[in-house]
């Protein structure tokens, strides 16, 4: 299941889009909007993406994983649109029989899609200002 | 060949634009729209530096030859997540 | 916080109470209750514990996992009593501000969880029979 | 001295009751309780062979002296989570 949408994400949907009776684990891993980042307060974010290659990213992310890891389901969900503080921008939720490789793909999904699905961050800053974020490292750790 | 490129969060900012129309020779590849794009819009040299460029909905590597009937994208660096 | 129930989990009540303006990342650990388990049907499982020890063990868990990693918020739900299949008997929740220590936290609480803390699960087979589960070796993939 | 153990799961059920009263000398350990227990409970050696014993809700080590003030459970290997 891979969504990009300007709702809010709702987690409950998305436990219950991957919950299996084969399944003895789900992981979730929510990306949520921090207030303070490097010392700067955040109002909002908005978030924007070149819709068909981030579609199809994320596809191509969810068949991997699911070559990796024996994993049950899969969900994705990443947010477009503003963002306030303290709410989801993305969602990674996957199940298996057992938990070990839930936590791998879960971490690995997130991990790979803040490096390559065409998805970016405009932060609004408490002062007005607003900015385009384009990382210059490729390691990233929010 | 004539190829129109769609421009996203800051390069698309700065050109003011959602995308741009760059004339190129038949052979060219993905560097020479790069640099083609850097002398159309100097203010996003930078960025366009480190940015990517994605053919049909696929990242493509510098030497790439470029055709007149692809969907060409800049893909500055991601930040979603 | 630190909860051992006969009601059923309630994910989102777990999500928002360990969200926080500060954090930027939520990981949430759910253990289900498969349908097969080596080859055989689960009807249910019922699980029991030793009340006063388990929520001893568990406050020391988060406490230890607080000192280990810069963690802002914590969440352990153990269920009580009969489960169904589906159903989630134990819940993990961990905020931070970035995600690293969340995904660290999160399994090294679950991996830890069911080493040390006394819960005991019974499982009723659908061919009707019952037998409480007391693994052999210390380490379990489950 | 007379120690009062708590029983759980399958160790319960085969002793048929949540606790049982053991009768040990004053300077035992919870080797001699283990011991002691396995005498009582036939059916159960092979599992209180394998159990840990707490002591005031902490896991106690097997030369650990045991009081008669004290909370004493008999812990078969968990299966939490």
């Amino acid at each position: 299941m891979i969504t990009l949408s300007k709702q809010p994400i709702n987690t409950s949907a998305i436990l219950a889009a991957v919950q299996s009776p084969a399944a003895g684990a789900v992981v979730l891993f929510l990306g949520t909007t921090r207030e303070i980042t490097a010392g700067r307060r955040t109002r909002s974010l908005d978030y924007e993406c070149y819709p068909e290659m981030a579609e199809r990213k994320l596809a191509e992310l969810e068949a991997e994983a699911r070559m990796r890891w024996p994993i049950l389901n899969c969900a994705i969900v990443h947010r477009l649109g503003r963002v306030d503080i303290g709410e989801a921008s993305v969602a990674v939720a996957v199940s298996s029989a057992h938990r070990q490789p839930a936590f791998e793909a879960g971490q690995w999904l997130i991990d790979t899609l803040k490096q390559v699905v065409p998805i970016w961050k405009c932060e609004h800053w408490a002062d007005g200002t607003t900015e385009w974020v384009h990382p210059h490292a490729e390691s990233s750790v929010d | 060949m004539q190829i129109r490129v769609k421009l996203f969060a800051a390069a698309r900012d700065l050109a003011g634009s959602e995308s741009i129309e760059i004339e190129l020779p038949d052979e060219a590849t993905v560097a020479h729209l790069r640099e083609a794009l850097m002398e159309r819009l100097p203010p996003a040299r930078g960025l366009l530096a480190r940015s990517m460029f994605a053919i049909d909905c696929d990242y493509a590597a510098n030497d790439t030859r470029l055709s007149a009937n692809v969907e060409v994208a800049c893909i500055p660096p991601v930040s979603g997540g």
